[in-house]
């Protein structure tokens, strides 16, 4: 099949990338042209993106990679291109909607901030950024655009610059996604020099990988696999990197749709799909990512019940997602992670985008100022509970598909883990409802008067609703379309059948029962379990003091090292400097002391210096 | 054509035009005096561009060598009758190669970035630029000089005009910043001297056979007869121990040890960087541009042209240790500038830690750490270049650069944090930005080698982003003080250079081959002496 | 050799013809005389400057003879000439000197002609003519060959400036420090003279030439080298004094200080030059051959006794100036240090291929000849302006004197050793020889107290640049010292620009057999 | 014979150096000065007569030597004289108007 639109995938990203370079030269110069630019830029790149989708859904479309030398030494060549592959087409118009969607919205939420322009050029720059990450041909294409993510991210979340809490959780969100970072560039040069003919590229990689001819020893293959996933668990706000992920919740909120939970944060998920073949390579790498991921999955879903900001509940429940995720990769499903990836991006977005428009209307974060807005925002709560429901896996919703098929798969590969993804499964609806019926439900507090949103607001939420419901349908039981297109027909999900289902959706259900008893009903009373253990209640409020354990241990740490070098540099390296001067004016006080203006004072110097001499010199000729 | 005119001399003296001007001005008129210095700062500048765009980097620099010569001592005449001449011989020898030009040209840039970054300088407007433009001159001449004598020659002509910079514009702490510059460049250069000294008396003996009879032998600074002299298994240097002219190991390991330290203390190396923090703390941004930009790269330059292709296999000896002194310098850069209350602090022990990165790129020794470690000098050239820029401008307005006494600047300037930013995230590595290519090609080369001390120096790239971060959002985020809130953002003089030189360092970022392709073939003598292979 | 052939020989008569090559020393004492006659002559109340310009007129004379001479050398074949049995000769490495002694001289005393002033010299007449004597007694020793004429020329030299440091009748200052040089400067002799006297009785000569080959002779013997080591050490010391070399320099800050500071530059240059000339002789005519004498470490020994004293001369001197506030007595320091630096190339002596030894030092002397007048001149200047003699009096001159502080910049840069100045180049050439000989030491120790030396003199530029605000006093800058102060900043610039021509001409016309070494008849 | 004038002429030195350096009087640390140069005289006379190479150019250097000590001799008390006139004082110890 002819593919004329994927050769020109490489325009997708630029089309972001030319409303920011547009918005940042004039931006200031023209107030309403971010919100214009910006989504026309997002449109466009949708419009080239689904074309390309369709194109990449044809029979037997060959992957197509182009690019072009970027460094060229004389003994290697670095390249940056595109390729597109089913699972980076995918990824695209993921991105594209969710930024389409973004863009419309913040025309509303962002209205009356006045510095609006450089908003949506910070979201051109992303989604380019991310695009770019999406397409990217090779790891340090792709490593470059992870880290221009990583920035945008930074800046998105330290917009409101002027709270010292942006401030700090802009600093925090750049700095540990650095650590994880760091191991990403460890692995990348562990590639270049494993690799054959140093490639780096994810085609040669998926070959020397696939082959298993031990052109690459095991050990270095788990080291590179693990490095790679300490990348990754930066990004995707994996344990023990996951800190940053809630502190960014300070930015403003479409961002955290967009960025928080849809796409940036899934990038740790799409790079180990990307590099796939590196850890199936290595079943103890492969281990790593299912216990992290199963470990992250059910640690984030506790902390989010304990948690009364409506931003950071989201927040924590899309830490345990991404841990969702990276369990399914780990236990070999690249299909269940990515399909998981592709629903949560919807339900999330939505969820976020609903908080969005609740903190809009409300001016507060805080759950238990909130209640009864179920009646005044109606559009608001309806996709709400859609996008809530999705996330906790009730059918036929998209979440309950996407939970399915990595459930199914933990079943088969590790009944642990299954046990595990059931918990936090249950926890998620629980914390769900807890929220859901907080928010909307009861009596309404506050004065003020809740009411929906702009159309401007709504209808991406609508619009995201949809899709929460219908994409699940791309991977049931009874179709693998997903799958097949995404793996080649190798893989299949959903092989456990109906109890998996059954399961799942009962623990979703039970979850929801449960909320709905404590915080509607009041049969249970809330304080149930924290009147009788305050200290767990506590462990989970405060995340289990992980924040306050890196205080110590880092910034302390860091802190107190700085003091030791600062008086090894003030003291010592300074004071042997300060000797060595001080030696030479020593020297020359003594010579200056002789100099008492006695002339005989003189002539007896001068008389011991020839003695000296000739006892020194002649001397040892003689004695 | 290019080849045709000495124009190596030309963009080194070219300066000196604006010094003539300078002198016949009247010294009241800042006005003038200003304008006459930025327009002579642009004459090299578009210069070194025409001959950027004239190299050919497989031809390296050999079409525009110069050579006159300077000094012909004769030595002792009576005593070799059969030998037409036995001189002492010193050239004016300049050259230009893929190491020297992209230094060449990030001086050029710099220099015109001072000029217009000096409209801060309030007093002895004439004697500033005049001690600026020799400076230039001294700069370019470091770059280009091909005799050992005249590359000192033109190194202590930058150390002079340095010190009356520092002494007299500078702020409250300058003279005794001046004089620790002075001393310890000062020693630095007096073992440099003695290193060459050293050099000239052994690896610079050279006989030219005139004819049957005649020889003229001679003792010289050129740098190609050193070279070759060392380099070539063949020469009279290497020749068997009893020779007379053979050149002992002890003393190789002399003149390399006194090079590394005499250029230690310019790059800085880590125990020889105290004087470099006075320095940034109290000269005037304008002069710190230079500082930091191009003078610091004088050191690293000099290890590179002199330690690393004049003695390959100590260097391959040595690599480790150089590697160790690089990831300290990285290390105990980031920590301290972690620590620091004062920007320009923060900032010079930034430099500590990027020129261990520079280390790490020449204790490589393979073409893509070389490479790194020159993209990363230019790269922090102009990073901080740019970021002493808005230093000197935020000191201008503010008053102060102690982190605690600023915040929220972004408000009232936005256009100086936004760039103050980006000159952060270059700082810090960002891909996109030209610090990152340096620092990414510096420890991919040398991984090779070091697997190791490469992942602890990945460390620092994290440190890198926790002080660059603390400082830059501590001045433009957060909470703005009342009194900076009628602070007027960049006027246009100020905005120019800062928007000049981000965009070379986005232009490297995003497309660094602009550096590499004149470099490409500089290194290949060497690789191939120190036999190693690459893409194997 | 037999008394009968020493008493012939020093009974060959001096023709007229010799007496001609004498030409430039005669015209020196012609000069003097006449101007002793005309001082008594002229007038009390009528100022002496007419006496000034004549005696720079005597001096130039004399140049020119001199320069002619030189000329003359590579041409006729009748050069070297030996006058009275070797005992004064008329050869290159004299010649070349005694240009620098008359062309110093000279700039001493142009620069004096604006600056010495009645009220503190009362005596101005004698203060011009007494320094034709002196640079005579100078030329003396240039051209000696013999230790009898070496010492009559040195305390020509010697007695006539201990006059002239004196001569500030009135001052307390100039009078103890005209004491003090007499006390140094006679135990000086003194030392010297018993040195010579053993080597005289060693050797029963005192011709240089002949002292040389009696030594070679018994060389081999050996039981005389206690005594030889005795003789030369007490002659180092000696010597050691004049120069002002540590630790025998003590003196030297007093008497500078003591001295008006024409005469300190005097002090500073010709004499200290001269008896480095000499020593320049002896050592390599005495004690250089000896070096291939099986058995002896003398020669050896004398040699590294030389550098050592250079290195004691170079720390000591840089160091003890880092604290010194007095610009006279920090230029008394300075030229320690310089003395160090110009005993190098002496120190080192021939080596391997190494024999450019007196290039090396002609070329260094005449960068340090003009980096000191320069430096003088301006500190005589600055100093009657400001009344005093101390380091602050330079505060602020750039605001006061811009020409005059930039042309310091030059002096002060020549006496550090940077480029691009005439000091840079001449330490640049000794620091090679060191090197070519292989006394790496010596060269480390060279440019490391150059380093330390940086302190304080560019102490004297942070005072002209970074201190004082203008309100100091104006600065009067006489039209003679300017003209000195320029003609010394510009050719010191000049050496650094093109150091070639001067040492290529000093090779030219040198050669080490003909014109240091003295052969036997 | 030679060894006993050697021996007379080092003894005198010393004795003319221990008073140059240590007499307090200015003209006693004068005249110890010529004591020395008349040790050197000794010296040289002693060598033209019983040296190894004994040779007339001796007693011709310490003609010399006696008619320039005369000269600095005179000088010297001509100096003292005049520092006399400013400082009423001939102890050389006094004489540190100028130090450091």
């Amino acid at each position: 099949m002819e593919t004329v639109f994927t050769q020109y995938a490489w325009l997708i990203p630029l089309f972001p990338l030319a409303a920011f370079i547009l918005l940042t030269s004039f931006g200031r110069s023209f107030k309403g042209l971010g919100v214009m630019v910006g989504s026309a830029a997002s449109l466009a790149s949708l419009v080239l993106a689904l074309l390309v989708l369709f194109e990449r859904m044809g029979e037997g479309v060959e992957d197509y990679q182009d690019g072009f030398k970027w460094l060229d030494l004389s003994t290697i060549q670095l390249n940056i291109g595109f390729e597109v592959t089913n699972l980076s087409a995918l990824m695209l118009v993921i991105v594209t909607i969710v930024s389409l969607l973004v863009n419309v919205y913040s025309a509303g939420y962002m209205k009356s901030d006045e510095r609006i322009t450089v908003f949506y050029g910070y979201i051109a720059l992303f989604t380019f950024s991310m695009l770019g990450l999406v397409l990217a041909d090779n790891m340090l294409a792709l490593y470059i655009f992870w880290e221009l993510v990583g920035v945008c991210s930074f800046l998105l979340v330290g917009f409101w610059y002027q709270k010292p809490e942006a401030r700090a959780a802009a600093k925090k969100a750049f700095i540990v996604t650095r650590i994880g970072d760091a191991g990403l560039l460890i692995a990348i040069l562990l590639l270049f020099w494993y690799m054959p003919n140093h490639a780096l590229d994810f085609v040669n990689i998926q070959n020397v990988f696939n082959e298993q001819t031990g052109t690459i020893a095991a050990g270095i293959t788990t080291l590179i696999a693990l490095l790679i996933f300490v990348g990754a668990v930066g990004k995707s706000g994996q344990f023990p990197l996951h800190v940053w992920l809630p502190d960014a919740m300070e930015g403003p909120t479409p961002i955290s749709a967009l960025i928080h939970a849809a796409t940036m944060v899934a990038a740790g998920v799409y790079l180990v799909a990307r590099t796939f073949d590196i850890f199936q390579a290595s079943q103890a790498a492969m281990d790593v990512v299912a216990y992290v991921g199963a470990f992250t999955a059910i640690f984030a879903a506790t902390i989010g019940v304990a948690q009364n900001d409506i931003k950071r509940i989201l927040a924590f429940s899309t830490v345990s997602q991404l841990g969702y995720m990276m369990m399914a990769l780990g236990l070999g499903s690249l299909t269940g992670g990515i399909f998981h990836l592709f629903t949560h991006a919807f339900f999330k977005a939505l969820l976020f985008l609903g908080a969005g428009s609740v903190i809009h209307a409300v001016h507060t974060q805080n759950i238990h100022e909130m209640g009864g807005l179920g009646s005044r925002m109606r559009i608001t709560a309806w996709t709400f509970g859609i996008g809530a429901l999705a996330l906790s896996g009730i059918p036929p919703l998209s979440g309950f598909w996407s939970k399915d098929a990595i459930l199914n798969t933990a079943l088969h590969e590790n009944p642990v883990l299954f046990g595990v993804g059931v918990v936090a499964a249950f926890f998620t609806a629980f914390y769900m409802s807890r929220l859901f019926f907080l928010v909307f439900a009861g009596r309404p507090k506050g004065e003020k008067q809740a009411h929906d949103s702009s159309w401007t607001m709504t209808l991406p939420l609508i619009i995201l609703a949809v899709l929460a419901v219908v994409t699940g349908f791309v991977e049931t039981p009874w179709n693998n379309t997903l799958g097949t297109w995404l793996s080649g027909g190798t893989e299949t999900t959903h092989t456990g059948g109906g109890l998996v289902m059954v399961i799942s959706a009962a623990v979703g259900v039970l979850g929801i029962y449960l909320g709905w008893l404590m915080y509607v009903k009041g049969t249970i009373a809330r304080d149930a379990v924290s009147s009788r253990m305050p200290w767990l209640l506590r462990l989970l409020e405060r995340k289990y003091y992980i924040d306050e354990l890196y205080q110590v241990v880092f910034v302390r740490g860091l802190r107190g090292l700085g003091l030791l070098l600062q008086a090894m540099d003030d003291f010592i390296i300074d004071g042997i400097v300060r000797c060595v001067g001080g030696a030479a004016v020593l020297l020359g006080r003594g010579g200056t002391r002789l100099q008492n203006g006695q002339v005989q004072t003189y002539g007896v110097i001068t008389l011991l210096g020839l003695v000296i001499l000739i006892v020194a010199i002649a001397g040892r000729r003689f004695w | 054509m290019l080849a045709d005119i000495p124009i190596l001399s030309l963009i080194t003296f070219s300066p000196l035009i604006g010094i003539l001007v300078l002198l016949l001005l009247p010294k009241q008129n800042s006005r003038w005096l200003k304008v006459t210095a930025v327009t002579a700062t642009l004459i090299p500048l578009a210069l070194s561009l025409w001959l950027y765009a004239d190299f050919d980097g497989t031809l390296g620099g050999k079409p525009y060598k110069e050579s006159v010569t300077w000094v012909n001592a004769a030595l002792n005449k009576e005593t070799m009758p059969d030998i037409a001449s036995y001189l002492f011989k010193f050239q004016y020898q300049m050259g230009i190669d893929g190491i020297s030009l992209p230094l060449l040209l990030l001086t050029t840039i710099v220099a015109v970035m001072a000029a217009l970054a000096s409209v801060h300088v309030k007093k002895r407007w004439k004697a500033f630029y005049l001690w600026f433009l020799l400076l230039e001159i001294g700069m370019l001449g470091v770059f280009m000089a091909r005799d050992v004598f005249l590359f000192f020659i033109f190194f202590e002509l930058t150390l002079i005009p340095m010190f009356f910079l520092i002494g007299i514009w500078g702020f409250g702490g300058r003279e005794k910043a001046a004089n620790r510059f002075l001393i310890y460049n000062g020693i630095g250069s007096a073992l440099m001297l003695l290193a060459f000294v050293m050099l000239v008396m052994t690896a610079g003996f050279r006989v030219d056979q005139v004819d049957q009879q005649t020889q003229h032998v001679y003792y010289s600074g050129s740098y190609e007869v050193i070279k070759d002299n060392l380099t070539d298994p063949d020469s009279f240097v290497n020749a068997a121990p009893e020779s007379p002219l053979h050149m002992s190991d002890t003393m190789r390991w002399s003149i390399f040890i006194l090079l590394l330290i005499a250029f230690g203390i310019k790059l800085p190396i880590f125990p020889f960087h105290t004087w470099m923090l006075r320095v940034h703390a109290e000269a005037h941004p304008a002069i710190v541009m230079i500082h930091s930009g191009v003078l610091l790269k004088m050191g690293a330059y000099g290890l590179l042209r002199f330690g690393v292709f004049l003695f390959p296999s100590q260097m391959r000896d040595w690599a480790t240790v150089l590697a160790i002194l690089g990831v300290i310098n990285i290390l105990y850069g980031a920590v301290l500038a972690f620590r620091q209350k004062e920007f320009k602090l923060v900032l010079a022990y930034s430099s500590i830690s990027h020129m261990g990165i520079v280390l790490l790129g020449i204790a490589s020794l393979n073409e893509i750490g070389l490479q790194g470690a020159m993209i990363q000098l230019v790269s922090h050239g102009l990073i901080s270049a740019l970021l002493f820029l808005i230093v000197g401008s935020l000191q201008e307005r503010t008053g102060t650069t102690e982190l605690g006494e600023l915040g929220g600047l972004a408000r009232s300037l936005p256009f100086m944090s936004g760039i103050l930013l980006t000159a952060g995230m270059a700082s810090l590595g960002l891909p996109g930005l030209s610090g990152f290519i340096g620092e990414f090609l510096s420890l991919l080369g040398l991984f090779d080698s070091m697997r190791v001390l490469t992942a602890v120096a990945v460390l620092g790239v994290i440190l890198t982003a926790v002080y660059v971060l603390r400082s830059v959002l501590a001045i433009t985020f957060g909470p703005m003080p009342e009194r900076f809130g009628a602070l007027r953002d960049a006027r246009l003089v100020e905005a120019v250079p800062m928007i000049a030189l981000l965009a070379f360092i986005i232009l490297i970022g995003v497309y660094p081959s602009v550096l590499t392709e004149p470099m490409k073939h500089g290194f290949d003598a060497l690789l191939q002496q120190l036999n190693v292979k690459v893409g194997g | 050799m037999s008394v009968d052939n020493m008493a012939q020989q020093s009974f060959l008569p001096l023709t007229w013809s010799d007496a001609m090559y004498l030409a430039p020393e005669w015209i020196l004492i012609a000069f003097m005389i006449v101007l002793v006659v005309l001082d008594l002559a002229l007038p009390r109340r009528s100022g002496r400057k007419v006496i000034g310009w004549l005696t720079l007129a005597g001096l130039l004379t004399s140049l020119g003879f001199v320069i002619g001479q030189v000329l003359d050398m590579n041409a006729g074949t009748e050069w070297p000439i030996r006058l009275l049995g070797d005992s004064y000769r008329i050869d290159a490495f004299g010649s070349l000197l005694k240009i620098l002694f008359l062309s110093a001289t000279a700039l001493i005393v142009l620069m004096s002609i604006g600056t010495v002033k009645r009220e503190d010299i009362p005596d101005k007449g004698e203060f011009y003519y007494l320094l034709l004597p002196a640079v005579t007694g100078a030329m003396m020793m240039a051209s000696s060959g013999d230790m009898i004429t070496l010492y009559v020329g040195l305390e020509l030299l010697s007695i006539t400036t201990y006059v002239l440091v004196g001569i500030r009748k009135h001052s307390v200052k100039s009078a103890e420090g005209a004491f003090k040089y007499v006390v140094t400067g006679g135990i000086s002799s003194a030392l010297l003279l018993f040195g010579m006297s053993y080597l005289y009785g060693l050797t029963g000569a005192t011709n240089l030439g002949a002292i040389k080959d009696a030594l070679l002779v018994q060389g081999a013997a050996g039981d005389i080298q206690e005594l030889l080591y005795v003789s030369f050490f007490l002659m180092l010391a000696g010597f050691g004094i004049k120069i002002g070399a540590a630790p025998f320099h003590f003196w030297a800050p007093d008497v500078y200080q003591g001295a008006p500071t024409p005469i300190t530059a005097f002090l500073a240059i010709v004499s200290k030059a001269a008896a480095l000339a000499v020593l320049f002789r002896i050592t390599f005519n005495v004690v250089f051959p000896l070096s291939n004498a099986t058995d002896m470490y003398l020669s050896q020994d004398i040699f590294l006794t030389i550098l050592v004293l250079a290195a004691a001369a170079m720390i000591v001197g840089t160091t003890s100036a880092l604290r010194q506030r007095n610009a006279k007595r920090l230029m008394a320091l300075s030229g320690v240090a310089n003395a160090g630096y110009l005993l190098v190339p002496i120190g080192v002596s021939f080596k391997g291929l190494h024999m450019q030894n007196v290039g090396e030092f002609m070329f260094y002397l005449a960068a340090y000849i003009l980096m000191n007048v320069g430096a003088f001149a301006v500190i005589s200047v600055v100093s009657k302006a400001t009344g005093h003699e101390e380091l602050k009096g330079f505060a602020g001159l750039y605001y006061r004197a811009p020409w005059t502080a930039a042309a310091m910049i030059v002096f002060v840069l020549s006496l550090a050793g940077l480029p691009v100045t005439g000091g840079f180049f001449g330490k640049l050439f000794i620091l090679l020889g060191a090197a070519q000989s292989q006394a790496y030491w010596i060269v480390a120790i060279m440019v490391v107290s150059s380093v330390i030396s940086y302190y304080f003199y560019f102490g004297i530029i942070r005072q002209m640049f970074m201190r004082g605000g203008g309100d100091e006093a104006e600065v009067d800058m006489p039209a003679t010292t300017g003209v000195v102060v320029w003609l010394c900043a510009v050719l010191t610039v000049a050496l650094g620009i093109v150091p070639g021509p001067v040492i290529g001409w000093v090779n030219e016309h040198f050669s080490i057999i003909r014109d240091l070494f003295i052969m036997s008849p | 014979m030679l060894s006993s004038y050697l021996t007379l002429a080092a003894i005198l030195f010393c004795i003319g150096l221990y008073g140059a350096l240590v007499k307090r009087n200015a003209v006693v640390v004068l005249l110890s000065i010529e004591l020395m140069l008349n040790a050197v005289n000794l010296n040289l006379v002693a060598f033209s007569k019983y040296g190894a190479v004994p040779s007339l150019t001796g007693q011709m250097f310490t003609l010399f030597t006696i008619a320039v000590a005369a000269a600095e001799a005179a000088v010297g008390i001509a100096v003292l004289i005049a520092l006399f006139r400013a400082r009423g004082t001939v102890n050389v110890d006094e004489f540190d108007e100028m130090r450091r």
